[in-house]
């Protein structure tokens, strides 16, 4: 069984053969083992010992390997032949919400509706657990609109601010 | 006598306090909110009681609750941990008015060490060296005089202050009052009194503090010193015990210094006297923590005081069962501060599910824990998870214990200060002692550096269980009573291989 | 030089080693069997190695798959742990043919200490006392003459013996030759060698023993003293350190002895020297133990010395960092050996999976654990499931520790001796440190009581758990995404009730 | 909701109300959480604070409290009036298994077919886990057959001596 894995940036092709595994034509002896109740996993690859923490998610894995976390989407190498993704750039023009990554309280509002923002210049200010987080623009543009005013408590996903690029 | 002890706090502090009561025999009581109903002091304490909603000022803020709370439960004393109520001069004279032991100073030295002016001005008084600075109550003239007198950069701070509100940094002249009304109405807004003063900024300090403990007859020691210097926006990351920058006679005459301060208040029970020291070994008082401080298990870890236990002692009117000359400093101490930030993105706080949890332990390693597997971290309290303190016979030892313990250290399903700590660890400055308060903050950028044999490694597992998943879903059923999951294979091994 | 070592051994003790070779730097690699895949020190090593199916002499007592182990992966130093091939010469011997580094003694000591008899003439020789008995290659009548001379009741010993196999107590002349055929068909069964001797038996004796460390260039210390008299079966339960039967000048004199008998043989790397000390004072010689102890944690909780690091450095040829008179004691450490058996059902082995686990941890205590969540116990090994170690300034605080510690260690799914542990601390005669190896056994009879308050209590929690189930099955479908079990409330809280 | 509880020799008629539990005629306030992931319960009885492992076995429930073991049947009143159970002592005459309560090695086999034994006497000595166990007759009989001999390994329930009593 052939499967094309893509993690980050990079892609490998690893074949799993009865008894051996191939990563990009490399075999590798491997042994992995689950440490139930969690969804935790002891790996061996070469006798070196890993220790790994994988969930499906839409179907993509999270896996946690020292503590760092990678999303990694697993392709049958058939299936994935037929669905190479076509770039998707930023579209010009398109308008961006700004959600709140976090449940909290809005300390203050740095921005008004017409202004302009650069990449990176901060838009408002958040509260949570005890902590002040700055929230910028991902990309240069124009606040469309400010949604929340200062004091307000939201709630994780709530749209913010609108910007349009 | 106390005989049941109502611990007003949550999360680590309270576990650690509660842990102590029961070795000493003293039945305990819980206090918690609704999103701290299954939480580890809730099931720790021999009873618990809910005191309201989330939100800290309807439940653990709220002196009513809990004054209520011990009376209906019989508790006859009060522990208020830190933060929350711990250093609430109101809450202190409540429990004694309502017949409650509060384990703690009295009120007066509780309001009186709040006011940070009016402690800098008895300690002047007393001949203890301050910072340079200014008295309250100067109008904008005076201050820019004083400021003057000073020089830049300065301090600006709020009487009440605290955690680094109210402060402001001011680097000439010309930026001063604006500065100073920025303060006044930050600090107005967060204590409700906007007073402030000028204080000097001693350039290049680390922040060194010393334990003090005082009973009800003026006995009156301390047990040695920590450093702090490892902060980020005045919140401590990382403390040691001994300060590294302390030589034994500057040891002692710091030591020598607490005491004093202390005893200038006529303190009773735990507490900490911080000053900061420069780089030329001259050292300013800073002000006294009227409680127990986070980093409370470094001291014990090198002095071997139950630190809890002596609080408790204390409290009950017995006198201090050890003599300055009794304490004896063994080794080092190192504390990491757990919390749950993304020290990769600005130590963001970090909410949600904890859903795997693996606490280090072995020689020289304790863990103060205040989460368990399927704790939600939740928005409305501090973000500090546990606490990893490593002892070793020296300070390397230390370091590389703590360096162990943290590679041990498995939290899932949140991100944690984890890998900042691990990082610290391994810088020379670090190692080397060469750091002041602002060498976190400054000199310290994590980056996240994902290595290719960890992405192939990912790739693999994650490619192997979707192979699993695969044939799992394909094959017919398995037959029952077989414990699958546990001889969870996917490969044959070496032998197959290489044989 | 060390670099890479290969520990031949599994479960807690695996993992301990593991953890002072990852501190220090060192490469580390594991071994296990079939059924221990999963287990901690595999996944905690830097790389894993099957070595063969469950049965110990075809994996863990397989000293060629071992060898080639080392040499297939790069390791360049064996330790072997306690147990298994620890005081195996021949292992030792291997390993050095091999040209691999074994961290222990020489293998010549190991084979001298191993030969009971041979031991107790070498140390008689040099003067040291040892219980009055018999030397070897007796026939029967030479015994019966013996037999009397020693006088009754007395012990007949194997010269290979070890954990009371081909031991004897008897009583009375006329129990003498038949006893002695017995042991000596045991002994023979059980090492290949019916050799036997007759002892002594020391009556009211303590467990004694003394933590010694050798370098290779002829320096010899010991770390204090610990005592083991609370043993069932001749294995131990309880360690601590010190022994509470020692006063000063009898802990320096017998201390110097263990030293002395050290020096005897040269010996190196860590060994514990076992002496039994009679209600008089009265110290004899017993034997030797080549290899790091069960109990090594009280002696490295109340030093401060990390016992493995010392043991990895004389490895490495380095001398001792410590002199004698640079080891100082401080306080009082306690271990309790939690292993999964039935202490209510005269302590049979409990088999079964581990469904949860929660450690202690806090102020001086540490937990060296063998098993996870998940863990399935396998009826191939020791019953050795983790050590709790309480440490304390006094014994009195080290108790007290250890019965909060015991409260809050969770093991579900298995028995386990935590009851026992509970009572023995509880028991006036172990707080008052009066009693003797016979003390365990003879006069500690556990009961179990099931307190009516608990049934209550319990029935209470199933009929929720039922109700909450039958309501469930008869709800319609739980509407997707609600989180319900978190929130998994099945009652009002007090305010309903009562306000 | 009324259950007929019995744990041991005890038992209770609970009854669950909203807002309240009564067992035996007494009211009290109850609360109870799961610790998710394990089957772990916190209990807080009138504010007293209980820690229980439950699972449920064969229609029973085991119930771990302060590390003790408890069985206990939950049944709903009408149920259990239909379903009193007749009390079935040991039929004289009868034969009994013993059974290995371990996996282990047969190091000795003490009794004979044939051989008379009581209550108490030990059978046959099993090794498991480096430990001597011995295995006792529950009753006074005669021994029927034994199953196995010295040295031979054993699964758990195993018969290894048949008793008529």
């Amino acid at each position: 069984m052939r499967y094309v894995t893509t993690i980050e940036d990079k892609t490998f092709v690893i074949e799993i053969k009865e008894g051996e595994i191939i990563v990009d034509g490399q075999a590798h002896a491997v042994d992995m083992r689950r440490i139930e109740p969690l969804s935790l996993y002891s790996l061996l690859i070469d006798n070196l010992s890993h220790e790994t923490f994988i969930e499906e998610r839409e179907g993509k894995y999270c896996v946690v390997l020292q503590g760092k976390l990678y999303t990694v989407q697993v392709q049958e190498e058939r299936a994935w032949q037929q669905t190479v993704p076509p770039l998707t750039p930023l579209v010009a023009g398109g308008e961006i919400s700004i959600k709140s990554p976090l449940p909290g309280l809005v300390l203050e509002v740095l921005v008004t509706a017409g202004q302009a923002v650069r990449a990176g210049e901060a838009l408002l200010v958040l509260e949570s657990m005890k902590m002040r987080t700055d929230l910028s623009s991902p990309y240069d543009g124009v606040v469309q609109e400010v949604h929340v005013a200062a004091h307000d408590q939201v709630t994780q996903g709530r749209t913010l601010v609108t910007i349009s690029t | 006598m106390l005989e049941k002890v109502l611990v007003a706090n949550r999360g680590e502090i309270a576990v650690r306090i509660l842990r102590t009561c029961r070795e000493l025999g003293l039945r305990t009581v819980a206090v918690y909110s609704d999103v701290d109903r299954s939480a580890l002091h809730v099931r720790y304490a021999d009873e618990s009681y809910l005191i309201g909603p989330a939100p800290p000022r309807e439940s653990y803020l709220s002196i009513t609750r809990l004054i209520e709370t011990a009376k209906r439960s019989g508790a006859n004393a009060i522990h208020p941990g830190y933060g929350f109520l711990a250093e609430n001069a109101d809450f202190a004279r409540a429990c004694r008015e309502a017949g409650l032991i509060f384990i703690g100073p009295r009120p007066e030295v509780i309001e009186l060490m709040g006011d940070k002016i009016a402690a800098r001005q008895v300690m002047q008084a007393a001949g203890i060296p301050v910072a340079p600075g200014t008295a309250s109550g100067l109008d904008d003239a005076e201050l820019e005089a004083a400021a003057q007198r000073i020089g830049y950069p300065l301090l600006v701070k709020a009487a009440a202050g605290g955690g680094g509100k109210g402060m402001r940094i001011v680097h000439s002249a010309a930026d001063l009052l604006s500065a100073i009304a920025a303060a006044r109405h930050e600090a107005e807004a967060a204590f409700g009194d906007g007073t402030i003063y000028l204080e000097r900024i001693i350039e290049g300090a680390r922040h060194i503090e010393f334990q003090i403990l005082g009973d009800h007859y003026g006995n009156i020691i301390h047990l040695g010193d920590r450093e702090c210097s490892i902060q980020r926006r005045y919140q401590k990351l990382v403390e040691e015990s001994p300060a590294i920058a302390l030589d034994d006679a500057l040891r002692q005459e710091m030591g020598q210094v607490a005491v004093q301060v202390a005893k200038e208040v006529g303190y009773t029970n735990a507490g900490t006297v911080e000053f900061l020291l420069d780089a030329q070994g001259n050292f300013y008082f800073m002000e006294v923590n009227t409680r127990l401080q986070v980093e409370h298990c470094v001291t014990e870890a090198v002095t071997g005081v139950d630190l809890v236990k002596e609080q408790l002692r204390i409290a009950a009117g017995r006198r201090l069962s050890l003599r300055q000359e009794d304490v004896r400093m063994r080794g080092w101490a190192i504390e990491c501060r757990i919390t749950a930030e993304d020290p990769y993105n600005n130590f963001r706080p970090s909410l949600g599910r904890i859903v795997g949890l693996y606490e280090p332990s072995g020689p020289g390693v304790r863990v103060d824990s205040g989460v368990h597997e399927g704790f939600e971290i939740s928005p409305y309290y501090d973000s500090l998870i546990g606490k990893l303190v490593a002892w070793g016979e020296t300070r390397g030892e230390a370091i590389l214990r703590m360096r162990r313990a943290l590679e041990e250290y498995r939290i899932i399903g949140i991100k944690t200060t984890i890998p900042f700590h691990q990082e610290l660890m391994n810088s020379t400055r670090f190692i080397g002692g060469q750091f002041d308060t602002t060498f976190a903050e400054e000199s310290f950028v994590l980056v996240e550096e994902k290595l290719e044999e960890h992405l192939k490694i990912a790739a693999i597992a994650a490619t192997l269980l979707a192979h699993h998943r695969r044939n799992q879903a394909r094959s017919t059923i398995t037959p029952a009573g077989q414990r699958r999951a546990s001889n969870w294979k996917m490969f044959g091994r070496w032998r197959m291989l290489r044989r």
